[in-house]
């Protein structure tokens, strides 16, 4: 592996980021299923880096599932997105921050379609002004809230408390980077550092002290898309996507899986639950797994955030082990207690993962 | 009064831009024709790509051979061949009678004709970012693995030999998300070549060559695609490569579908090789500019007149083409092609 | 003539003692396993055999293949004379040696030395007179084994003169014993010679005896006769040792083997004894050298049938193998075999016995598909070939014909690949007015003999059922094929009640003679190449020869009916090389057509084929040729070109 | 185990590092015409037995070069020997003896 290889393509794959100024919407998934994460964006963005992020209560969903379950229009998505823009508009904002991948790649359809059709973006102007009396204007930059972070991540280096590295050995932690493929796979050059070796996570892992893992199946998608999980009897086929990321990385003995999407962290968190108990295989030390995170919650653990704060109770792989390394102290008495300290239940032992 | 003539013709200039194959074979045509000329090359050494390469299809001539004889050639021929080393064209003003040529060098020159024969790039293998070139070790170009065999040093990276090699053939060729959507004609056979090459370093290796279409178009060609299948047992694979991963153990894992069974194929290799094609040289557009000469916007390199008849000339008076200028040539069909401009050029220059 | 010796004994007879007792000893372990491996009708046969009539012909068989060697001598009088000399002279020095014995010392009888060195322990005396008749008798045996001998050696280095363009290479084991059978006579000859002093001799061994009378007064009185008796008996007793491991094993087997075979006993699987009496018969004479064409036209003498019984018979199973694979089954090796020796059974029972070859087939696929429908009296070539021109007398006559069809014609599957040979036969079948069906008109299924030439049986009987089917529900009663490997298979294998199988040239000839199709002679030249399997294997010669003399000048070559040369490309070979195959046929074609001709006529697509690919001659079936000189004005004229 | 109702699914990707090439080799070197096959699929055009079943001898060729045994002895059982294909094939490949040899292989190796 040549790093400067990747590093000349990287140099042609910049992004214009914002360092301030957001309006920012969030992930139907992630708010459901890591609300911690989009919390600890909020958190980290507005009192640790002083940044100003509007967030509204107003914005929906994008329409994204639909989309690409194939059940809801494209000029119908297009209204939603007008929708999402108007408020921005009406906020007074011109960056448009998005919590989701999905979200993300659908914007940046949108609104290349509507910059390569104007008489598409004219009749999306004049149903949403049928439909809600709104106008909007297209936002100036349209970023992932992974972009945000990866701008700024030299920014919580500085204030970093712990680094992504074994504070036994001094090595660096092995990670694994994954990209959700509505990310960049298609506009390329909308994502940081390309498709095919996208640095907006890497350059995260660097920044805290990690190692990268290169591994073959890098690319793969994580095995959720969408119509593949929401239809059971496509359910095997997710899940051997999934089989085929993990039997990949395996031999590289990686220490955590740092993600950006919504899909991504979660199949990959539970699915390593579900191989372990139909196929009886583990990946990781001691077959607990390898964790999953999001990058808010890896931001949050460098910065020092507590580990029950960042929701990392809620993975199916238990965080301990990369605490452990990293050196970050935790309460394993707590971890299974909600905010006002009411006991939310402890996850039942499964046969073949440990996991608490 | 033929003696005259001949003085006469003595006096005109032909000034050749590229000291390649073609370069060189016109120089040597139009000296034999008595004309005097001046062989512009921007590097300090004659024989352009040639001079890189270690054996020749198809029937493996050493290239270095080839390479020499031209330039003893023009050696010998030093009373009329002038070869201008390191200088490129700076610019070039039109007189009443023929052109006033100036090198970077501050040469000037006066021409009767200029022949343009600055040849091919090969393509950056660099820009296929799936196919991992620069990245990851022991995937490498047609060209590199040419300076392997002329340093006599086959080997992977880290020294071990190869067991597994695959050949990617049309990389940079055939492929509209490159913008080159011509065929690079000279790639199969090269990947044959080479193929066969590595069986006779390496007899037990398995080769692998994947291709999309196999265009042994030439004299032999063929003959050297059905000995690779049955003589060394390569390979061949019609499927285009799709995307390539270093293992853990710093071997290349490649995916590609194997088109005639209908089924995806994944294959890991010890030596990836990319057959990289031929694109219009950098200097295309400048030259373009400055001598007036019309570019293809399908393929990029330069417009000949016509396909037939004036496939030397180009729009601009005074100014032609050879080589693999006018789009990508194997080195018989540049040589030929060198003689066919020179040709044009005398009967321009005596007409 | 009296006993020189009254113990009747000496030591030289030991080494004649163990290889005479050896070989009496082989002879009857080897028997024993033969009849062992027989199955047991077989071994009802050979005795049921012993007291029939027919005995009497294999007596006689016998006589003239292994003594007289008839088949050689009608190949080539030298070569003839050469083996018959040896053998029949051998024979003969042995039954007028018994039947001195009984003359002169009928107590000896029970000695089985007595008779071989009869001279040295007999001596002349005034009243053997009568003996001068013996001397005469065994002189003149001992002198025709001799000639034999010498034109043998002769044979090693000339073998032009005995009509071989090509022998045997010998290996160690085979040479040993062809050295001391060539010993033996010389020396009983010189032992004979030396003792003729004291035992008398005929006008060849007295006639040397008093040279060598003469030089005896120089030196130590009989001092060389016991050591050349010595060494006669050795030279015997090498002979016997190695026999069963040499070439001349065939001595002791070819007797047998004749026997077997008038028993009707064949060699039906590799391990069966008939196979194994076989193989130990050839006698690497190699004669069938020079009429392999894998030899002779592409250098692959080590494919040849004598190193194939040799690799067989020494348990090279692997080049036996290959050899089997390469070998075109043209059956000129076993035409030319003086011992009669069938190399290409044992060929394809040994492709049979390779286990490895059987896989479980699968033509279930082939169920109703298969068979055509029964009403479907004309096919899409006969539209094509009518046109407009059916007058109403052919109309009537297919109209007629509603119901059964008297003709299903099977093409075969490589006769679609020549179509103008289908194109041909319905055209014919349209002008004599038969009622036919194709029977695989669209492609049908193969008739089966590929799969058992490549030693399949239990698959291509598969096929068979399959076709047997298909032939039976046309309700016709001629079935028609154009290829010749199917009309085998149709005509030994297939059990079609009722139906006559017939290969077109028979057919066509059947329609010329019943006046149902009428032809007109052109100026062309033409040779028939016989193909193998209508010539050799089916005996088909006379036919297409009697159909060819009414449509165009046919000329001969000498290879013609049995000597017909075999177009390389047989189905059988299957481990031939194409080049090979190319070779072959370029030189078959080449010898055919020595002469220049017009056109080289066959029957049998796959020559056709193979010729045409050739390039240099025009190559056409008999079927084509009758098509095109059909005198038939309501039909369109032949199809262009 | 659990069973959750779905399982991993079986990958339809030919893992060449899987393929046992000493096969090849040895068919390669009992019948060298094995080599010469540039997939024309002459041979499957005039199949006999592919009129009626799926036979396609160009891609069982290929699938023993990739080593997908298992495919190949499902098929190779329907082949009647007929030979037509190897009098069309324009490389001159000795098509029915590479038929038994798979069969030999197949057998020798218990694959079928």
């Amino acid at each position: 592996m040549k790093l400067e290889g990747k590093k000349l393509i990287w140099k042609d794959y910049q992004k214009e980021i914002p360092d301030d100024k957001y309006f920012y919407v969030r992930s139907c998934i992630r708010q459901n299923m890591f609300p911690a994460s989009e919390h600890h964006f909020l958190k980290i963005m507005r009192e640790d880096l002083e940044k100003d992020v509007f967030e509204t209560e107003h914005h929906t969903t994008c329409g994204g599932i639909g989309y690409h379950c194939d059940i809801i229009k494209i000029e119908t998505i297009m209204s939603i997105v007008a929708r999402q823009f108007a408020l921005m508009t009406e906020a007074g904002y011109k960056n448009y921050a998005v919590s989701c991948i999905t979200s993300f790649g659908l914007y940046t359809e949108i609104i290349h379609t509507w910059q390569t059709f104007p008489e598409i973006l004219a009749k999306t102007r004049r149903q949403l002004k049928e439909a809600t009396g709104r106008e909007f204007e297209i936002p100036e930059h349209v970023a992932h809230a992974s972009d945000i972070i990866f701008k700024l991540r030299h920014e919580i280096a500085a204030k970093a408390k712990y680094r992504l590295v074994n504070k036994k050995t001094g090595e660096p932690l092995k990670v694994v980077e994954h990209i959700g493929c509505h990310y960049a796979k298609m506009f390329p050059h909308k994502g940081v550092g390309g498709a095919e070796y996208p640095y907006v996570l890497a350059g995260m892992i660097e920044a805290w002290g990690g190692e990268i893992v290169d591994y073959p199946e890098r690319r793969h998608c994580c095995g959720f898309g969408f119509r593949q999980y929401f239809v059971k009897s496509n359910r095997g086929y997710s899940l051997s996507n999934t089989h085929k990321k993990f039997e990949s990385m395996e031999p590289y003995k990686p220490d955590m899986i740092i993600t950006n999407c919504p899909g991504c962290p979660y199949f990959m968190d539970r699915w390593q639950y579900v191989i372990a108990e139909t196929e009886g295989k583990t990946y990781g030390e001691n077959g607990r797994g390898i964790p999953v995170f999001t990058y808010e919650e890896v931001a949050g653990l460098v910065m020092g955030y507590d580990p029950w704060d960042l929701g990392l109770q809620v993975h199916q792989i238990g965080p301990e082990p990369v605490l452990d390394k990293m050196g970050i102290p935790y309460d394993p008495e707590a971890k299974y207690k909600g905010l006002d300290g009411q006991d939310l239940g402890k996850p039942e032992w499964p046969q073949n993962i440990r996991c608490c | 009064m033929l003696l005259e003539k001949y003085m006469e013709m003595m006096k005109e200039t032909v000034v050749i831009i590229g000291g390649g194959p073609a370069g060189m074979e016109a120089a040597l045509s139009l000296a034999g024709r008595g004309y005097k000329v001046h062989l512009v090359e921007k590097t300090n050494a004659l024989g352009g790509h040639l001079a890189r390469w270690d054996r020749l299809f198809p029937q493996q001539d050493p290239a270095q051979e080839i390479l020499n004889e031209l330039v003893n050639r023009i050696r010998e021929a030093d009373d009329r061949i002038e070869v201008v080393y390191n200088a490129e064209l700076q610019y070039i003003k039109r007189r009443m009678r023929g052109m006033e040529v100036l090198l970077s060098n501050q040469t000037l020159l006066q021409a009767d004709a200029v022949l343009v024969a600055c040849g091919f790039d090969l393509f950056r293998a660099e820009r296929k970012e799936e196919y991992g070139y620069g990245i990851y070790e022991n995937v490498l170009t047609s060209a590199d693995l040419e300076r392997k065999f002329k340093e006599h040093k086959v080997v992977c990276t880290d020294g071990r030999t190869p067991e597994k090699v695959a050949f990617v053939h049309c990389v940079g060729s055939r492929d509209e998300k490159v913008d080159h959507t011509y065929c690079s004609k000279v790639c199969c056979v090269t990947a044959v070549k080479q193929a066969c090459e590595i069986k006779e370093l390496y007899p037990e290796a398995e080769v692998f060559n994947l291709y999309m279409d196999l265009r042994m178009f030439d004299r032999y060609f063929e003959q050297m695609y059905h000995r690779a299948q049955s003589h060394y047992g390569v390979h061949f694979v019609r499927g285009r490569l799709s995307e390539v991963a270093e293992t853990v153990d710093g071997k290349i894992l490649i995916k590609t579908e194997d088109t005639l069974l209908g089924r995806p194929m994944k294959l890991t290799v010890d030596m990836l090789v990319l057959m990289v094609g031929m694109q219009a040289c950098a200097q295309t557009a400048e030259l373009a500019e400055k001598l007036d000469l019309k570019v293809s916007a399908s393929d990029h390199f330069f417009e000949t007149k016509d396909l037939f008849l004036r496939g030397n000339h180009t729009h601009a008076k005074g100014v032609f083409l050879a080589g693999a200028c006018t789009g990508p040539k194997s080195l018989p069909d540049t040589l030929q092609d060198a003689r066919s401009a020179a040709e044009s050029i005398h009967r321009y220059l005596t007409d | 003539m009296h006993e020189r010796f009254a113990n009747a004994y000496d030591p030289f007879v030991i080494p004649y003692m163990i290889g005479f007792v050896f070989v009496i000893a082989y002879l009857i372990v080897a028997l024993c396993f033969v009849v062992k491996s027989l199955p047991m009708s077989d071994r009802k046969k050979m005795l049921k055999h012993l007291f029939s009539y027919k005995i009497f012909i294999t007596v006689k068989d016998i006589f003239a293949d292994c003594l007289l060697h008839v088949k050689i001598w009608k190949k080539n009088k030298l070569l003839g004379y050469m083996h018959s000399s040896i053998a029949f002279g051998w024979f003969m020095l042995i039954v007028v040696g018994h039947i001195e014995i009984f003359f002169y010392a009928p107590h000896r009888v029970n000695l089985p030395y007595y008779p071989i060195f009869f001279r040295y322990f007999m001596m002349e005396t005034e009243t053997t007179v009568g003996g001068s008749v013996f001397f005469f008798l065994m002189d003149f045996f001992l002198l025709m084994v001799l000639s034999g001998i010498a034109l043998a050696m002769i044979k090693r280095i000339r073998r032009r003169l005995f009509g071989m363009k090509r022998t045997t290479r010998l290996k160690w084991n085979d040479q040993l014993g062809m050295y001391a059978l060539w010993c033996i006579f010389p020396l009983r000859f010189l032992a004979e010679s030396f003792t003729s002093h004291i035992s008398g001799g005929g006008f060849l061994t007295r006639g040397f005896g008093m040279i060598f009378d003469w030089f005896n007064q120089f030196m130590n009185n009989d001092a060389l006769i016991r050591p050349t008796w010595w060494a006669y008996s050795i030279a015997l007793m090498v002979f016997f040792l190695t026999l069963p491991w040499s070439r001349f094993t065939h001595i002791l087997s070819e007797a047998l083997l004749i026997y077997m075979r008038n028993a009707g006993i064949r060699e039906t699987s590799k391990n069966n004894g008939y196979a194994s009496v076989e193989i130990y018969s050839c006698s690497r004479c190699g004669l069938c050298l020079d009429p392999c064409q894998m030899v002779s036209g592409a250098s692959l003498r080590q494919m040849a049938s004598v190193e194939f019984t040799r690799n067989i018979r020494w348990g090279q199973t692997t080049q036996a193998l290959e050899a089997a694979s390469y070998c075109l089954m043209c059956n000129r090796c076993v035409q030319a075999c003086p011992v009669g020796v069938n190399s290409v059974q044992l060929k394809l029972n040994l492709k049979g016995a390779d286990v490895s070859y059987r896989y479980p087939h699968r033509y279930d696929y082939v169920e109703s598909e298969a068979a055509p429908s029964p009403l479907a009296t004309t096919s899409a070539w006969a539209d094509i070939l009518q046109g407009e021109a059916v007058t109403a007398e052919t109309a009537g006559v297919s109209a007629a014909g509603a119901g059964k069809p008297e003709v299903v014609y099977f093409a075969g599957c490589m006769s679609h690949l020549t179509p103008r040979i289908e194109q041909s036969m319905v055209r014919i079948f349209e002008a004599a007015g038969v009622r036919y069906t194709f029977l695989d008109e669209d492609g049908g299924i193969c008739c089966g003999r590929p799969l058992m030439l490549a030693g399949d049986r239990t698959g291509g009987e598969q096929l068979v059922v399959k076709n047997t089917e298909a032939i039976l529900a046309t309700g016709a009663q001629i079935l028609v094929c154009s290829c010749p490997i199917c009309y085998k298979i149709f005509k030994d294998t297939y059990k079609l009640e009722g139906v006559r199988v017939l290969h077109h040239t028979e057919y066509l000839l059947q329609l010329l003679e019943a006046g149902r199709i009428t032809v007109r002679k052109s100026a062309e030249t033409g040779v028939f190449h016989d193909p193998c399997e209508l010539g050799r294997h089916s005996g088909i010669y006379r036919q297409p020869r009697d159909i060819l003399y009414r449509v165009l000048n046919l000329h001969t070559t000498p290879y013609e009916g049995k000597d017909a040369l075999c177009c390389g490309h047989s189905i059988a070979a299957e481990g031939m090389p194409y080049k090979k195959r190319r070779m072959i046929a370029k030189d078959a074609l080449r010898k055919m057509t020595e002469n220049p001709v017009d056109v080289l006529v066959t029957a049998c697509p796959s020559c056709k084929r193979a010729f045409a690919e050739i390039g240099t001659t025009r190559i056409k079936d008999i079927a084509e040729i009758v098509s095109e000189q059909l005198v038939c004005p309501h039909l369109a004229a032949q199809p262009k070109k | 185990m659990k069973n959750f109702g779905f399982g991993l699914k079986k990958s339809g990707v030919m893992d060449l590092d899987k393929t046992d090439w000493t096969l090849l080799r040895e068919i390669a070197a009992e019948e060298p015409s094995f080599m010469n096959c540039f997939y024309c699929g002459t041979c499957t055009a005039t199949c006999s037995a592919g009129k009626y079943t799926g036979f396609n001898l160009r891609r069982l060729q290929l699938l023993v070069k990739r080593g997908q045994w298992d495919e190949v002895a499902g098929r190779i059982p329907e082949c009647m020997l007929c030979g037509k294909c190897q009098w069309v094939c324009p490389k001159g490949v000795n098509t029915r003896h590479i038929v038994m040899l798979i069969n030999k292989k197949l057998h020798a190796r218990k694959i079928c």
